[in-house]
């Protein structure tokens, strides 16, 4: 997997989505990240194998940030881990440099839920008793009906 | 390898189709019409989890979610996108 | 100005306030930065002064941070630069850790929105042609008032 | 130094009141029961401009916004908070 890839193979560096300065005619920048949390429905997690259909959802995650740059004009990226996640680690980094505030949080909001909903990437979560299953998702979408 | 008249495709099961279809590939003989809906009604009556939930999942070639008419071709790979849950 | 103190001297560097890792029990990270733009009512701005009322200032950020937790259920960490930016430099950093990213939007925007009519901060911008001036503010309210 | 039955306070302007007072701190004489009100009275007769913006205008002791009629005491400091413009 390329180093440009928007899919990584482990968990994201945070930090690394931030290293590029600000353009100088932005004043917001929103960040939104998502991590494994430890409990889920109850049961105690210990990890996330995420999966995903490689070529479709590197599509989706360029999409997403075309999209989200048109509709709120802002420049956008995005970012999401792929393989054995562990308890606190990054899955998916969403990173906004926009004008002002409103349109820097209403891109990052909007990319975070499109990509929920738009990206075959699917959760397979593993559990302190040694289970594992697939989470229910929800049907995908294309970016456009997002 | 496949019969006169017949087509042979390659199903990839991602996500939780892994589980319904019980493999990561499934292969798949159909007739040399057969279309991505042809595809789903074979593995749905093959796999009984996945005819539960087959209104929920879409299906890609390459990187393109098809439509269910879409003809398929001799030695095409077809991928099984369940519902989705990243983030 | 101590190394713990929500108000610095100097550019803030956003990168520094995520090298905490996330608490288990949270899945949502949002940050928000605000940077110096470099054109403000069409004039061309070369950088800000920041000017604070350091005591009230200080006890006004912890008072967002504690405010925030209570409302969203979030762990809330607030910085403002004081002294002189440049364009691109970030001024003020949010930085939210909650269990999803509703809470964590959420908290956020209500961090940055009520830090600007509730903390004693002022900007005075500095123009290309060598003028400079304090901005219109709001009159400044308290925390539980926003 | 104050005469008796006076006091003498130091005001510090924060902001824009800087540029309205023409200076960071400003010395007042006030009677020996002045309120944080009569203090800017005093400062509205002396500076046009801060008496055109002083309902905007908030004053501070140490890390506490105080009312208006909070009265002063001999020597105390007291700060001009204009309205705040951070972010």
């Amino acid at each position: 997997m390329s180093a440009s890839s928007r899919l990584r193979q482990g968990a994201l560096n945070v930090a690394e989505w931030l290293t590029r300065p600000m353009p100088s005619h932005c004043g917001g920048l929103a960040v939104f990240a998502g991590t494994v949390r430890d409990i889920h429905e109850g049961r105690a997690v210990t990890g996330i194998n995420y999966h995903a259909h490689t070529a479709l959802a590197e599509r989706r995650l360029a999409e997403i940030e075309a999209e989200a740059a048109q509709r709120f004009g802002a420049e956008v990226s995005v970012a999401h881990a792929v393989g054995e996640l562990k308890v606190g680690e990054a899955s998916v980094v969403i990173v906004v440099r926009a004008g002002h505030r409103a349109e820097a949080f209403a891109a990052c909001r909007w990319a975070i839920d499109t990509l929920k909903q738009t990206v075959p990437i699917w959760k397979e979560e593993r559990y302190a008793d040694g289970a594992a299953r697939f989470l229910e998702g929800t049907p995908i979408k294309t970016v456009k009906e997002s | 390898m496949s019969y006169i008249g017949t087509m042979r495709i390659t199903v990839e099961c991602y996500g939780a189709s892994q589980r319904w279809c019980g493999a990561e590939l499934v292969s798949l003989d159909l007739g040399e019409t057969a279309t991505v809906a042809d595809a789903l009604g074979r593995l749905a009556e093959r796999y009984p989890e996945l005819a539960l939930r087959r209104d929920t999942v879409a299906v890609a070639i390459g990187d393109e979610i098809v439509a269910s008419g879409r003809t398929l071709a001799e030695d095409e790979r077809i991928a099984l996108i369940p519902p989705v849950s990243g983030g």
